[in-house]
């Protein structure tokens, strides 16, 4: 309750700047946080922002203390508060910023706290499910959006949005204008509940019923519609905006009021109406004229009233009834006569009837798809249809709620307290007050189209226009809107009958794709990871083959010019001792022989370096081969019987790639010694090693001199693998058996 | 003799991966080992050799006589070699209580902790 | 100043050996551990203060002038890295100080970590490629030794895979030296840098390239080389596990970034490809395993694969810009990888398990514990203002003006499926109810015989969480940084005559 | 293996060990040795004695610690390139007595110390490998 303090207090302070705003100053105020990024936290308050701002805290004042009562007796009402108020603030953070990332930011917060908003009932399975599906698919699109958004930086050379609305045509020059707008589209559909996107915001009805008011009637799912209408003086004009918005626009707002009037939950039949209205807001801006875009800011005011107005209603309605649907509801207008009051308020500001402000935003939408160059039979039917069913849905959540038929509740129904009253009351009677008194928001509304249509003609409500076509329209919508819900009202088993198969919605689309993705990570994930070592160890000696064959395949193989006269016999014999002796080691039966063979191995390698004058190394190695030959006779002659596994056509397989892999690397060898090679080292170690490191044994000098901190990682290493061999074999539990050290 | 050592490092090598895909606990170990002594005699090679001739001063001299064999291959082989030795010995003694432990001799048992759990 | 670098390399290794020589006496260990890791991070502070003032230190180990003796290297980048290495050593040895059991103290913990920590910061720290090599197998032994210390079954099993395939990596790190020794005759990375243009032919080079990409590409765990990561990682307790995510696949990554910006520097098509191929396939990969998984610490650490796959992303892009966000990156990761492994540890102290489906009910019981996990987690997933944010808004910038859409297409997708798995174990562990099946009384047996939440376990977690929204708020400093970096690397000379001593 | 010949025979041997391993140790800078190598010579000894007569004695008989010993050596290795920081010079610069010249091992300095560090470590890990599997 306290908390609402903080919104309207803001609102206040909006309030006072709103003479000057209203008059076309722009406030701003910018602060540097990442400019090596370009990344400013620049706030620009014009008139668009202005509307959209005092939406937030005005409405999020409302919600807070009809909130207050309503989440009385809640658990983890802390929590829920802290979501909703950082909400708040990012919201607000969204429509303020100037700067594009930072935009992004309060954007992809807006997503953030609206997960744990709508999760709130995170117990209850289908809540995680709507707020998990709510978060992917805005995050989805945000990512699009800040591809989108980047490009749209780079290709104008600013992150400003107040720079690079100037600079349109620069923008549209440069290659990226195209791929920024369509992934800013994304990204703005996404948020905005368009279709094919619009499921989740059904879904996400799921939070409680403060939450469904504010974040998806008034302010989150307006999100996308604000920064089109904020990027639109950028993209208007451009190939493709314009086509977009309006089919996509066109869809989601008859689909959804379409299906907002087969539902039988209140709340169900307010978010398809909110989709339905959301749609027409982008075909607005889809259209892009003055007079639409004139329509289109007026229309958000109207509905945020009325929508705003109805989501609390009906939050009064579910804590007072317990139930939220209109066939058990009814007849409670008595009971509740103040709820009842501002229900049908509202609800006739939806119907478009005068003089409530949702009339004259009919008006002007008629009057702008009646205007339009092409196409516009087509669209003024849909919005018609789209009029129509509004009529019809305003009926259904005021007559059938608040009078018809009696209801089937089981307890008796009473008016709710005064606090969350206050909300729809304030609401409804706006709705009256700024129809009635256009004027007064008149300079706001101006100020807000000429932000999204720089050349727009002054605005000019008025609640009459004298009788003309567009009266006309709306007088025939009403009528039709009252024979459509009489239609609904008198055949409820007709239109429970309609079932829209599950295999065509989107949902159904978005289901699939998350479960063949958990299906393709699990494909994916058994194959590369399969559990069998020997395969890890071919895919690395693979990868390196290939690689080095790709490589290599530019060098001929070198000349062999053997020198006979080099050769020695015993280089020969050793040679093939120890070819053989690898050879035994793969074939033995048994482990011993394969030890032996090792052996055999190893001071062969030592002889080598006896013939090439590395007596150190020799020396070393027939002491670690008789060391290493020693650990394995200790570790291995209590393991069982030696198994020789067949593997037949695997096994060949794996011949092939050793092979391979042996073949390549003779191969770099010869290649590499067939260049000279000059090693300034070798003569300055030559040199240095008994004059400046006192000694005459030059390895040596460089393993405790020159070269001395390898030799210290070195006995580190070994160090540390006496530790490990002596934790491998003592490892034990028990704390009190002392060890020896 | 330097022209068969490329030949012997790709035939060590060769047998080196042969031995480590193989299923068994100590073919593994002796491929691994049998691949070391590839790597080193690659790196003792690669640097060119020289027959005979030790690298060590002789009495009297101040610097080495050619011609002499590059030390510094030499020296880093040789801590290779001992940095192998311990983390062979490492390797060995982890086999083994790895089969007392696991209780197979065949790797391909060993494939519990990259199973996907559903 | 050379001392200022040798103190971060001295202090964890008197660490190690003092603790060696107070052996079964965990007390003292805990002691020489926690007091040598405080001062190594000062250390790498105060070295760091250093290098901002002289842009490159080098220290001549013993004295002989490069190229003949071994140099060691403090650049930015080193330097960052081991400043990082310190912090995450503090925290994770704190942490384990209030979770490891005492076997495991008893038979090596502390002299171990410390030794790790010596042998990663010397691989930040090293100019020569047969010392990075050392550094390398004493950083392998060490985690070998941690990888199997508790001989429990998984451990082995583990370790088996993890051993075998990392010294098959050093196998081919061994070859790669060689064969640059055999092109250049020198060991010493700058001089290496100088002497290969005069090697006959590119190809060789290019050929030397791919030993290393094998090499630190198996460390680094890229795609198709990473199959020991998912078959280990997750075996060890789950302190050890952290800090092999914060630094090991590091150690590889930076690697991979100093040999590609100073020594394979030379066109060459066929290594450009090959880096994009392996981002893409990394990242995708990496994450598509993250999702398949059902086991907390499963996801988060096949999920490393897919971070190092942005890594690779920012090093094949290249440009200035790119290598920015890879060094900011590299900070958000190390920061929000190793809490989330942290924070799964404590819910498995809580409840008993790491299995999503055993797990349940954190969020009503430990609001603040799930407000830590939030905040990790969707840093990961690159939720702003945190720091994954950043770290992918940098990356993608990047690959935006540097015409790199495949990859940035690849890097949205799956900034996607990770926000999909970190948001499962978000459903499954904190919303979700607690399965039924565990009464109250082995909860609370349990909560006896491992204790509660305590200090040394929840420190760390918070000190860390306040650093990753730190370097998120004020990512000016760091990303001003991140930028001197770039620039340090994409400009190799200043490297090459610092350490060649040329200036004179 | 317990036979009388081979215990007398390994009593003996174990000073001659001994002594062939520092005789090594020290000619290591002017020779082939070194103190690798001398370190896995001096525990070849006493890894016979304990073949011979178990670990436990072994341990017990020449107050062997492995574990002080690979610490030790790793102190002594690290000490050595400490002291030229004292005298002012870069980590493990080599300090040598230039006027003394001892026979076998040439002059003493702190690359000597060093190379004493590797043997002590390398006998201390080939004992405690020993040891431990011995011992199982």
């Amino acid at each position: 309750m306290v908390l609402a303090l903080y919104p309207a207090a803001a609102f206040a302070w909006l309030m006072t700047q709103f003479g000057s705003v209203s008059g076309g100053e722009v406030i701003s105020s910018s602060w540097d946080w990442v400019p090596t990024m370009g990344i400013s936290l620049s706030f620009h308050l014009d008139g668009l922002s202005m509307l959209f701002a005092l939406l937030i805290t005005g409405i999020g004042a409302l919600v807070l203390t009809y909130a207050g009562t309503y989440m009385k007796g809640m658990p983890k009402t802390d929590r829920f508060f802290m979501s909703l108020v950082l909400f708040m603030a990012s919201m607000l953070g969204l429509v303020l910023s100037d700067n594009i990332i930072s935009l992004f930011i309060f954007w992809e917060l807006t997503s953030f706290s609206s997960y744990f908003l709508i999760g709130y009932h995170h117990e209850d399975k289908e809540s995680r499910k709507s707020a998990l599906e709510a978060l992917l698919i805005t995050a989805g699109g945000g990512l699009a959006l800040l591809a989108g958004l980047i490009l749209l930086g780079i290709g104008g050379g600013s992150m400003e949005m107040s720079q690079l609305v100037q600079r349109g045509d620069e923008l549209a020059e440069s290659g990226l204008f195209t791929a920024a707008m369509l992934l800013i589209i994304i990204g703005c559909f996404t948020k905005s509940a368009q279709f094919p996107f619009h499921f989740w915001l059904p879904s996400a009805m799921a939070a409680p019923t403060p939450v469904s008011a504010y974040l998806h009637s008034a302010t989150m799912v307006k999100a996308g519609v604000y920064l089109l209408a904020r990027v639109s003086p950028v993209f208007n004009g451009a190939d493709g905006w314009h086509a977009l918005l309006l089919i996509f626009g066109g869809i989601t707002m008859v689909l959804g009021a379409l299906i907002a009037v087969m539902q039988t939950d209140l709340k169900k039949i307010l978010a398809y109406t909110t989709v339905s209205a959301l749609g027409l807001l982008v075909m607005l801006l889809g259209i892009g004229t003055g007079i639409a875009i004139k329509a289109a800011v007026i229309f958000i005011l109207a509905h945020a009233l009325y929508k705003g107005c109805l989501f609390l209603i009906a939050g009064i309605v579910d804590h007072e009834t317990g139930s939220r649907n209109i066939r058990k509801l009814g007849r409670l207008f008595k009971q509740m006569p103040v709820t009842g009051t501002a229900a049908v308020v509202a609800c006739l500001s939806m119907a478009g009837i005068p003089p409530l402000f949702g009339f004259i935003s009919k008006e002007y939408s008629y009057e702008s798809t009646i205007g339009m160059v092409v196409n516009s039979p087509l669209t003024t039917s849909a919005f018609f249809i789209t009029g129509m069913l509004f009529v019809a849905a305003a009926g259904m959540l005021s007559y059938m709620v608040f009078f018809g038929r009696r209801n089937k509740l089981d307890i008796k129904p009473h008016e709710a307290p005064i606090t969350m009253l206050a909300g729809p009351a304030v609401l409804a009677v706006l709705s009256i007050v700024l129809g009635v008194f256009s004027g007064l928001i008149n300079p706001l509304l101006d100020q807000a189209s000429q932000v999204v249509f720089p050349e727009n003609e002054p605005l000019n409500l008025k609640l009459w226009h004298g009788i003309n076509t567009e009266l006309i329209l709306s007088m025939t919508t009403l009528v039709a809107g009252i024979a459509a819900f009489a239609f609904v009202y008198y055949n409820p088993r007709l239109m429970s009958m309609i079932e829209i198969s599950d295999k065509i919605k989107p949902s159904y689309a978005y289901k699939q794709t998350m479960d063949s993705l958990a299906e393709l990570a699990k494909n994916v994930t058994q194959r590369v990871q399969n559990g069998y070592l020997r395969v890890y160890i071919s895919m690395m000696v693979g990868t390196f083959c290939v690689l080095a064959l790709i490589v290599l395949k530019d060098f001929g193989i070198p000349n062999i010019e053997v020198l006979w006269s080099d050769f020695r016999v015993y280089d020969i014999v050793i040679g093939v001792l120890m070819i053989v002796a690898c050879f035994y080691t793969v074939v033995a039966k048994s482990r011993l022989l394969a030890i032996a063979m090792l052996g055999v191995v190893g001071y062969g390698v030592a002889f080598v370096f006896i013939i090439f004058g590395a007596p150190d190394l020799a020396m070393t190695q027939i002491l670690i081969e008789t060391l290493t030959v020693v650990l394995f006779v200790l570790v291995l002659w209590k393991l069982p019987h030696y198994l020789i596994f067949d593997e037949g056509f695997i096994k060949f397989r794996y011949f092939l790639v050793s092979a391979l892999f042996g073949a390549i690397m003779t191969w770099i060898v010869m290649l590499i010694t067939s260049y000279p090679l000059d090693s300034h080292l070798k003569t300055w170690f030559a040199e240095s090693s008994y004059p400046l490191g006192m000694g005459r044994n030059v390895v040596n000098v460089i393993l405790v001199d020159f070269r001395s901190l390898d030799t210290l990682g070195e006995i580190v290493v070994l160090g540390i693998a006496a530790v490990g061999i002596y934790g491998l074999i003592k490892f034990t539990t028990e704390d009190d058996k002392e060890e020896a050290i | 003799m330097e022209d068969v050592l490329p030949f012997l490092i790709g035939g060590l090598y060769a047998g080196g991966v042969y031995l480590v895909l193989h299923k068994s606990f100590v073919k593994l170990i002796i491929g691994l080992i049998i691949l070391g002594y590839a790597s080193n005699l690659m790196l003792f090679t690669i640097s060119r050799i020289t027959r005979g001739a030790p690298a060590l001063v002789p009495e009297g001299a101040e610097a080495l006589v050619e011609p002499y064999a590059d030390p510094l291959p030499q020296a880093l082989v040789l801590t290779a070699i001992v940095i192998g030795f311990g983390i062979q010995a490492f390797a060995i003694v982890l086999i083994k209580v790895g089969y007392r432990i696991v209780a197979t001799d065949n790797l391909d048992d060993l494939n519990t902790t990259d199973r996907l759990d559903d | 100043m050379e001392n200022e670098l040798l103190l971060v390399l001295l202090i964890p290794l008197l660490g190690g050996i003092i603790s060696l020589f107070f052996w079964m006496d965990v007390k003292r260990q805990k002691i020489v551990f926690l007091i040598s890791t405080i001062a190594m991070t000062l250390a790498a502070i105060n070295l760091m203060r250093s290098v901002l003032e002289n842009e490159v230190i080098t220290l001549q180990s013993a004295g002989w002038d490069a190229p003949f003796g071994i140099s060691l290297v403090a650049d930015y980048l080193s330097t960052f890295m081991v400043l990082l290495t310190g912090i995450m050593g503090l925290a994770v040895g704190i942490y384990s100080m209030g979770d490891m059991d005492r076997a495991r103290m008893r038979f090596g913990f502390f002299p171990l970590m410390s030794f790790l920590l010596f042998s990663v910061s010397g691989a930040f720290l090293s100019g020569d490629i047969f010392n990075l090599y050392v550094w390398f197998e004493i950083m392998l032994i060490s985690s070998f030794v941690l990888m199997a210390l508790g001989n429990t079954k998984a451990q082995l099993e583990g370790a088996i895979k993890y051993v075998t395939l990392n010294i098959m990596a050093s196998i081919f790190f061994l070859a790669g030296i060689g064969v640059l020794y055999g092109l250049t005759g020198t060991l010493n990375m700058a001089d290496i840098a100088l002497r290969i243009h005069s090697v006959p032919d590119e190809g060789l080079i290019t050929l030397a390239a791919v030993f290393f990409f094998i090499a630190f590409g198996v460390k680094s765990a890229v795609f198709p080389l990473f199959s020991w990561l998912p078959a280990s990682y997750h075996t060890p307790p789950v302190a050890i596990t952290a800090i092999f995510a914060a630094l090991l696949t590091k150690v590889g990554v930076y690697a991979f970034i100093r040999f590609f910006t100073l020594i394979f520097t030379h066109e060459s098509p066929f290594l450009d490809n090959l880096l994009i191929f392996t981002a893409a396939t990394t990242m995708f990969i990496g994450v598509l395993g993250a999702a398949a998984q059902m086991e907390f610490r499963k996801i988060l650490s096949v999920h490393i694969i897919s971070q190092i796959g942005y890594l690779i992303m920012g090093l094949a892009i290249g440009t200035k810009l790119a290598i920015t966000g890879v060094v900011y990156f590299i900070i958000h990761i190390v920061f929000v990888k190793t809490n989330l492994f942290l924070i799964s540890g404590i819910v498995n102290r809580l409840k008993g398990s790491y299995e999503l489906k055993k797990l349940g009910g954190v969020y009503h019981t430990y609001p603040f514990l799930a407000l830590l996990f939030v905040i990790s987690a969707f840093s990961l997933a690159g939720f702003p203002p945190l720091s994954g944010f950043w770290a992918k808004f940098a990356l993608v910038k990047a690959g935006l003006v540097g015409d790199a859409y495949f990859l940035v297409l690849v890097a949205l997708a799956t900034g996607f499926l990770t926000l999909y798995s970190m948001s499962k174990i978000w459903n499954e562990v904190f919303w979700k109810k607690k399965p039924e099946e565990e009464t109250n009384l082995e909860i609370e047996t349990l909560k006896k015989e491992r204790g509660v939440i305590n200090r040394q376990v929840l420190l760390p977690v918070i000190a860390i969480t306040v650093l990753s929204v730190g370097v998120a708020i004020w990512a000016e400093p760091i990303f001003y940084f991140a930028e001197m970096t770039a620039e340090q690397l994409l400009n190799p000379e200043i490297y090459i005559v610092n350490v060649l001593g040329m200036a004179q | 293996m317990n036979s009388v010949i081979l215990s007398a025979g390994i009593r003996v041997l174990i000073p001659l060990f001994f002594l062939f391993s520092l005789y090594l140790l020290f000619r290591g800078h002017n020779a082939p040795g070194g103190g690798f190598v001398a370190g896995l010579v001096a525990s070849t000894g006493f890894a016979l004695y304990a073949i011979n007569y178990g670990a436990e004695r072994t341990r017990r008989r020449f107050k062997l610690k492995p574990i002080f010993l690979i610490a030790l050596g790793l102190l002594l290795a690290v000490v050595s390139g400490l002291i030229p920081i004292i005298a002012g010079e870069t980590y493990k610069t080599g300090l040598w007595l230039e006027e003394i010249e001892i026979p076998i091992m040439g002059k003493p300095g702190t690359p000597i110390l060093f190379d004493i560090g590797v043997y002590l470590l390398v006998g201390g890990t080939v004992l405690k490998i020993i040891f431990s599997l011995w011992e199982e």
